[in-house]
């Protein structure tokens, strides 16, 4: 528009379109704080091992093979993304809740509610063709781990219970559920007396994608899965109207009541969004890992899955690249543990550790105050 | 006692709230400290208090210079203050509120609630105050719950009394009380410092005057030395109207009919008590009433976001008694929210996000489930622009403007959109001259144009100013109505309905 | 990897020097162990017994991986198997059946054994490692109903899987054939092995809730008590410290738990042997030398396989009619004259 | 008072909250009735019985013996009236109370019909209880001390296993003693470390929770698995006896329960009660809860907010450890990982439960560990119904109340909220 007789007014309004240059700031919180962090985890994990007697050299064959068991091999990465994929699914989950104001501390019960449905559905409906019987069993992990979720949201909109009590609750029920569901005859594998499930049938699980070259390379179809949620949950938040209402409702739900938006339907909906995401981890899990369900077959995916979401800034891009640094440090830890005999549980103090660092931005700065030239002391908090 | 403030200085940030400032207060005097919001005088206060600690400067008490460290410290030294937002625990005694900080003990450091009592009751007869120490805070109404911070004060015998905002919550009959209290204060030899942006209250009760604008003092006077206008041009910095101008009323048709409207708060107790009232196009109602006798509740059923217990709301001769807050907003109501932070932006979003937060789903800004976000930036630019907005960017986040600023674009929000009904609630709450005036002068507009208007507020000047008709709202019902052929506006008259007074 | 060892603490420094040089090893044996954990003083301790052994008398090189979830098994065998150089993988549960199932056929070159699983049909790179636990739990059993002072024994599983209710079987018989001998009316509380339901505690490791199951079967007047959960039995064994063995005494698992609870060792009155040792290390050697043949150990009363613990420091209190009876079962047992069983 | 303005406009057929709970809670009610009609009352004859005592206590009572037909009859009879009255109920009063005594009816109908015919001993079960209620009124009871001052804990869980692990370790190393005060300091630590970085740091206070309760799990489980397994007199605690208090300890029922426990049920019941009074009737106390309702005053009157905050949520991680500390030198005397398995969370919900009230913390943990060891019994009784759906049942109550009272309890005000000081 170049057109000359631009009263003042529009002449401001076109002003008012430009957008500031990105500040130091910012480019310290995405870029410099995480990658301390990080160093800072893995110095710290060294002192633990120090301190537990385990030696210096041990220590550095100890983050060779956390190094080599996560990238250094086709292997290596394809235990990564398998180990990444359900924490990516169930991170953008919480993610999503965070975002619009929830604490949803219950995805672990959804990922177990969304794996048995999608374990029932994969054994049963035999004869089915892949392209038929493989979506309908992710679609059943969805639904449920949707549904189940919707609970905690629905009592939250309709009686206003805390969904943190409420989400604790239902994992615990969750785990009585499924220990219950696999002595169901018709679920529990024949001529078992333990709490198992029938195998999922070829059809509906998820093709692996590297057998061909190695038959052990469990990374499967789930990967792409998780590439399309990540794009589907940015879309959701950031183009659509109704990831507006997940954001304002987050960000200041009596603002977002006030404008109208329907504070209740929210609640229901991005629990239910969450627990579709967590359920299709779960599917994900049985139809592409395991292949059947046992009792604990979330393995504690719905807990790490809020600390992925922590520390993907409730973003999907950073849930995408923390999912993936939790994958490779779980598959790096297990080859720790093989090559060095360093228990596999220092990856967890590393974890918390990073996390630690990178949500207390300050405490960074106070650590290693000459890697921010940038005045924070001017910023009004 | 007295006490001098010496060049003082205090900056947050890179904003300086004061600077080189020099005061004295005397026993036996009201000073009375005059300014606008945002002109520095609660942050000079805070200082005084001990509640900052000053960047630049000294505090003398009878001549010698005294550091305060933390609140703490200025209590010990004598000085109290009462806060414009009142520092009580709602869920605490009178007693308990007293004492907190200075408890009397027995053994096992159990709180000797007894002696508090007794102790309240004594200060309640020396200076006339009739507080009950056992009433718990959140079932007084203000005008008993600033005695109870006069008597927090007392308490601890302070000899300095900083009275900030003090009758912002006030019924006139309240304030005529405050102020009896104030000069039995200043009898017993107390030094009191009233701070206030009314210039009339401060023209009755102060002994001494100080202007304050921009941080710093620009005048001291005398109550007899200059008119109103003369103070608040010096307060604002420029000649100011005090008028609002208002075209002859000529009222249209009925566009908002409530009906024995009856709303419950979350405990159940009654916060609108079968109310009926309408209001019509082209006409100004205003809403006065002592804060928490049911006017929020009013305005948020009115708006669609509070539960409605009994009776009917009609607009334009539809029943919306149950219809949602998006629906009436496409209706055409808007609703300026009274607490705009709370309820009326997303603090954390930009502006443009802000701008359309009620809007959005509308087809100007998405396509089906798409949002159209050019769209969207370019009529929050536009708006902005219009409005008056002062910001380097429609992306910038709406905590980083002032709230006059933000306020501005609340308006521009609820004013740009098709409306028919604009409910203003508090709609210049805490804004400088320069924006009260602009937003006045948006609403009448609004009046001209043909729409309704309904205002809310505790400033019963502006309440006065701007409506044709004023209705009186005591403990949940209307209790009398002024203006417009009826009753004529008298400010006394009202303040007695909004104390309760049978008319 | 060797630091962990249990068998030769004192060697600490000099292992860790040893375990830096991997290759120095003709033969690498590994294990996976079950989600009890590697010190459970029972179960997954005894298994790995037979590797330390193994390391002790052959010189191999022993590594293992713990299952921190049931879903570890899979992705524990994986990273063994990309290590590349494991002689033998030894897989210690019954829960790992089918991940152990699904690696040997995915790679048939490595040689695979599996504690308390048998295939059907058998997998030609995988030993099954059973055991007819029954018949020594029907020695314990009958042990403690000639025991028992209030009439009333009891016993509680970590899961209801056949290698745990197999001992629960077992007792529960050598229970009843005592009362059938005898004509007394010792009750079973915790198990019936015709319904196959009974108490549970659902896990493997939470040694409080050990604790609180034998509680249950004390205030319901058990005076003896068989755990078969790992190292849910020591929360069991605190509990027995605590009220005394006058009042309560617990049977053993898997290994002499006299021996591996020296802390609280008194308040076993024998243990429920099963000799994953033997039978581990006697893999690990097919494997060095080639003797490897898919298939199937059987670990009976017969070939000690499974058997009794000495009685130890009960010794006194056991009478001896009872101690020969129960000799004397033993080899109605082992030559077929009993049939443990319905 | 809420309620007279109501009446006073009686003539107006009112929308109040209070009435539709009563509606609510009159047809659960109702519902209870029906299934304790078509299922509880299902027994044909057959007494239940109790044992009240062990043959080896003093004074001995003669088993309860309760015919379960007539009795089941009773109980239907009391939830219909009970359901039918609230459901009428034109004021809505006594909601909860009804609800409370339903419930009540309810499980001893449930006992009833389960124990029909058999024999169980009530007071090992209530013993249990108050065994298995420990930690979770701990981990409640740091909630409420730390939620008082606005600060959310939800690395109680964390601060429990620290605890716990401290307890085994020192308590190995020099005495149960020595652990014990060991596994109160690093409780106390913890408690440090959160309100660090919540108050000074200014961290999210549910991440600095979850952070704590990554690290312990993640250090603990390491330590464990490098150094316990190979060391293995560093996890073998003494652990402390029960100690029957004279007299008391003879009582039958309540002996049992409260009176022949280790000092950490003393221990337990004597913080709850320091708590309350502290809370509720000290200067410091006052102190607490000015700053958890209305941080700034508390400011201006010369309270040190940031103090009083690091005081509390340290107290509270005090008390976490030491309830932490119960299970390995009360209960077993060995560390093992995750023992704590998830009574921080349940701890924070007897929290809320409780309405951050020390006792209501302690009433709420008593019913968790009522329905646990309740399951253990239904699972020796062999009753039809799973078990798993027994264990289900505190759950799915707990989200019953929470939905049906708590959304009306309330938070102390400022809870959750960081305090800034200019």
């Amino acid at each position: 528009m170049s057109e000359p007789a631009e009263t003042p007014t529009e002449k401001l309004a076109h002003q008012l379109l430009q957008k500031a240059a990105p500040s130091r700031t910012v480019y310290e919180d995405l870029i410099i704080v995480p990658v301390f962090a990080i160093f800072v985890a893995l110095v710290l994990g060294g002192l633990v091992m120090l301190a537990t007697n385990v030696s210096i050299d041990t220590i550095g064959r100890s983050y060779i093979a956390l190094l080599t068991g996560s990238v250094g091999s086709l292997g290596a990465i394809s235990e990564t993304l398998t180990a990444a994929t359900p924490l990516v699914l169930a991170g953008l989950g919480v993610a999503m809740g965070f975002r619009a104001g929830f604490f949803n501390i219950g995805a672990e019960g959804q990922v177990l509610m969304g794996g048995m449905a999608a374990v029932i559905v994969g054994f049963s409906f035999g004869g089915l063709p892949i392209y038929i019987h493989l979506p309908m069993a992710l679609l059943a992990g969805v639904l449920v781990g949707g549904l189940y979720a919707g609970i905690a949201g629905w009592l939250r909109a309709a009686t206003g219970a805390h969904e943190v009590i409420s989400t604790i609750m239902l994992n615990l029920i969750s785990f009585r559920l499924v220990d219950y569901l696999l002595k169901v005859p018709f679920i529990q594998k024949a001529g078992r007396s333990d709490p198992i499930s029938n195998a999922v049938l070829d059809s509906a699980t998820l093709p692996r994608l590297l057998d061909w070259v190695d038959p052990n390379m469990r990374v499967h179809a789930g990967v792409f899965l998780m590439l399309f949620m990540v794009w589907f949950c940015y879309w959701l938040l950031f183009k659509t109207t109704i990831g507006f209402e997940f954001r304002a409702s987050g960000e200041n739900p009596d603002a977002a009541r006030f404008a109208g938006m329907r504070s209740g339907l929210i609640v229901v909906l991005v629990m239910a969004l969450a627990g579709a995401l967590a359920g299709l981890a779960g599917a994900n899990q049985v139809l592409g890992v395991l292949g059947r369900a046992s009792p604990g077959f979330s393995a504690g995916i719905g807990f790490n899955a809020i600390s992925v979401a922590l520390l993907g800034r409730s973003h999907p891009v950073g849930v995408l690249i923390a999912g993936l640094l939790f994958g490779a440090l779980e598959a790096g830890g297990r080859q720790m543990q093989v090559d060095a005999g360093v228990s596999l549980d220092l990856i967890g103090i590393v974890q918390s550790l990073i996390i630690a660092f990178i949500a207390a931005p300050l405490l960074v700065r106070a650590v290693f105050p000459w890697g921010f030239r940038g005045k924070a002391a001017s910023r009004k908090e | 006692m007295d006490i001098e403030l010496r060049g003082i200085t205090k900056r947050f940030g890179e904003v300086v709230a004061n600077s080189g400032v020099n005061l004295s207060i005397r026993a036996g005097e009201v000073l009375g400290l005059l300014g606008e919001n945002g002109a520095g005088k609660s942050t000079m206060m805070n200082v005084l208090s001990g509640l900052y600690r000053p960047d630049e400067g000294e505090i003398l008490i009878d001549g010698k210079p005294v550091q305060f460290n933390g609140p703490g410290d200025g209590i010990r030294a004598g000085i109290g203050m009462v806060h414009q937002h009142f520092m009580l625990v709602p869920v605490f005694t009178v007693a308990e509120n007293v004492v907190l900080g200075v408890e009397p003990t027995g053994p096992l450091d159990s709180l000797d609630l007894k002696t508090a009592r007794a102790q309240v009751r004594e200060i309640n007869e020396t200076y006339g105050l009739e507080v009950d120490p056992d009433a718990l805070i959140e079932n007084l109404p203000v005008g008993i719950q600033q005695r109870v911070e006069i008597i927090k004060v007392l308490f601890r015998s302070a000899d300095v009394l900083i009275f900030d905002e003090p009758t912002a919550v006030l019924t006139p009959q309240e304030v005529t009380d405050f102020f009896k209290i104030v000069r039995a204060l200043r009898e017993a030899g107390k030094a009191l410092v009233f701070i206030t942006h009314k210039l009339h209250e401060i023209l009755e009760i102060a002994d001494r005057i100080n202007v304050l604008r921009a941080g710093q003092i620009v005048g001291e006077c005398l109550p007899g030395e200059k008119t109103d206008l003369e103070l608040a041009e010096m307060m604002v910095g420029r000649p100011v109207s005090l008028e609002v101008e208002k075209k002859p009323y000529e009222p249209g048709e009925v566009l908002l009919d409530v009906k024995d409207l009856t709303i419950l708060r979350e405990d159940d107790s009654l916060a609108v008590d079968d109310v009926s009232f309408s209001v019509r196009r082209h006409e100004v109602v205003g809403i006065a009433g002592v804060q928490g006798n049911g006017q929020s509740a009013l305005v948020e059923a009115l708006a669609g976001v509070h539960r409605i217990a009994g009776g009917t709301i009609a607009f334009e001769g539809k029943d919306i008694t149950r219809a949602s807050a998006r629906a009436r907003h496409q209706m055409g109501i808007a609703h300026i929210p009274e607490d705009r932070l709370k309820n009326g932006v997303v603090a954390n979003f930009s502006i443009a996000e802000n701008m359309v937060l009620n809007s959005y789903y509308d087809d100007r800004y998405s396509r089906g489930v798409m949002m159209d976000w050019n769209a969207v930036n370019e009529r929050a630019a536009e708006y902005s622009a219009a409005f008056d907005v002062r910001t380097p960017s429609i992306f910038e986040t709406v905590n980083h403007l002032s709230g006059g600023n933000q306020q501005k674009m609340v308006v521009a929000r609820e004013m740009s959109r098709d409306t028919k009904l604009l409910i203003a609630a508090h709609p210049t709450r805490g804004l400088d001259v320069g924006s009260i005036e602009y937003i006045h002068s948006r609403l009448m507009d609004a009046r001209d144009e043909g729409n309704a208007v309904l205002i809310v507020s505790s400033e019963l000047d502006e309440v006065i100013a701007l409506s044709d008709r004023i209705l009186v709202m005591f403990k949940g019902k209307i209790v009398a109505q002024f203006g417009a052929g009826g009753r004529p506006a008298d400010k006394n008259d009202i303040g007695l309905a909004m104390a309760g007074a049978a008319l | 990897m060797d630091f962990k060892r249990i068998a030769k603490p004192a060697l600490l420094a000099g292992a860790m020097v040893l375990g830096s040089a991997v290759s120095a090893f003709a033969f690498t044996a590994c294990q996976v162990t079950d989600t009890g954990g590697i010190d459970d003083n029972g179960f997954n301790q005894t298994a790995w017994k037979g590797v330390t052994d193994a390391e002790a008398k052959f010189g191999v090189e022993g590594r293992f991986l713990e299952s921190q979830a049931e879903t570890d098994y899979a992705a524990n065998i994986n990273s063994l198997l990309a290590s590349g150089d494991c002689g033998v993988i030894i897989t210690v549960g019954f829960l790992m059946g089918d991940a152990t199932k699904a690696a040997a056929e995915a790679n048939p070159d490595q040689k695979f054994s599996i504690v308390d699983y048998a295939y059907d049909p058998t997998i030609p790179n995988v030993i099954g490692q059973v055991f007819a636990t029954d018949q020594a739990a029907f020695l314990a059993g009958y042990l403690a109903a000639g025991m028992t002072k209030s009439g009333t024994v009891g016993t509680f599983g970590g899961i209801n899987i056949p290698p745990v209710t197999v001992f629960m079987d077992g007792f529960a018989w050598g229970v009843d054939y005592y009362n059938k001998q005898k004509g007394t009316n010792v009750t079973v509380l915790g198990w019936d092995p015709a319904a196959k339901e009974g108490l549970f505690t659902n896990n493997f490791d939470s040694l409080d809730d050990g604790r609180t199951f034998a509680q249950n079967l004390y205030d319901e007047g058990a005076d003896i008590v068989l755990p078969v959960a790992g190292p849910v039995g020591l929360g069991s064994a605190a509990l027995a410290d605590e009220l005394g063995t006058d009042k309560l005494m617990i049977v053993g698992v898997d290994a002499d738990q006299y021996l591996t609870n020296p802390e609280k060792n008194h308040v076993y009155l024998t243990s429920i042997l099963k000799n994953m040792d033997a039978t581990v290390m006697q893999v690990i050697d097919d494997a060095m030398n080639d003797h490897f043949m898919g298939g199937l150990t059987v670990g009976t009363l017969a070939n000690n396989g499974v058997g009794l613990a000495p009685y130890h420091d009960m010794d006194s209190m056991v009478p001896a009619d009872l101690k020969s009876e129960i000799e004397t079962i033993k080899q109605q047992i082992i030559d077929g004259t009993i049939t443990v069983g319905m | 008072m809420a309620m007279d303005a109501v009446a006073t406009t009686s003539t107006r057929k009112l929308d109040t909250a209070a009435l539709r709970q009563s509606k609510i809670a009159g047809v659960i009610l109702i519902l209870l009735a029906l299934v304790t009609a078509l299922v509880f009352a299902q027994v044909d004859g057959g007494d239940a019985v109790f044992r009240l005592s062990r043959p080896t206590d003093p004074w001995v009572l003669p088993d309860l013996v309760v015919p379960a037909g007539p009795f089941n009859w009773i109980a239907v009879a009391i939830l219909t009236f009970l359901g039918v009255r609230q459901w009428l109920s034109k004021t809505g009063k006594g909601t909860s109370l009804a609800l409370g005594i339903g419930f009540a009816v309810l499980i001893a109908a449930f006992l009833v019909w389960a124990t029909a015919g058999k024999a169980f001993s009530l007071t090992g079960m209530l013993q249990a209880t108050v065994v298995r209620a420990v930690p979770i009124a701990m981990g409640g009871l740091a909630g409420v001390l730390s939620e008082r001052v606005a600060v959310v804990n939800i690395g109680i869980e964390g601060i429990l296993l620290s605890g716990a692990f401290t307890g085994a370790l020192i308590g190995s190393l020099l005495g149960n003693w020595v652990g014990l005060i060991a596994a109160i300091l690093v409780g106390g630590m913890f408690g440090f470390i959160l309100a660090a970085l919540v108050v000074t740091y200014r961290v999210d206070q549910i991440i600095a929770g979850v952070v704590i309760n990554l690290f312990v799990l993640g250090l603990t489980s390491y330590v464990s698995s490098q150094v316990f397994s190979e060391y293995r007199f560093l996890n073998n605690a003494p652990v402390f006896r029960a100690i029957s208090i004279p007299v008391l300890g003879d009582i039958p029922v309540i002996g049992p329960m409260f009176f022949q426990q280790n000092i950490f049920v003393y221990g337990a019941l004597i913080m709850v009660a320091a708590a309350t009074y502290y809370l509720f009737y000290t200067k410091h106390g006052l102190h607490a809860r000015s700053v958890g309702e209305h941080p700034q005053a508390a400011d201006t009157l010369g309270i040190n907010v940031y103090r009083v905050r690091y005081i509390h949520v340290i107290m509270g991680g005090m008390v976490a450890g030491f309830g932490g500390a119960f299970l390995t030198l009360g209960l077993v005397g060995r560390f093992d990982d995750n023992m704590t398995n998830g009574r921080g969370f349940i701890g924070l919900a007897a929290m809320i439960f409780g309405r951050w009230h020390p006792v209501g913390a302690l009433m709420a943990a008593l019913i968790f560990g009522f329905a646990d060891s309740l399951q253990q019994k239904m699972a020796l009784l062999q009753t039809p119904i799973p078990s798993e759906f027994l264990a289900m049942a505190p759950y799915i109550a707990t989200i019953v109340v929470v939905a049906g009272i708590v959304g009306r309890s309330r938070m102390p005000a400022a809870d959750g909220k960081p305090y800034i000081k200019e």
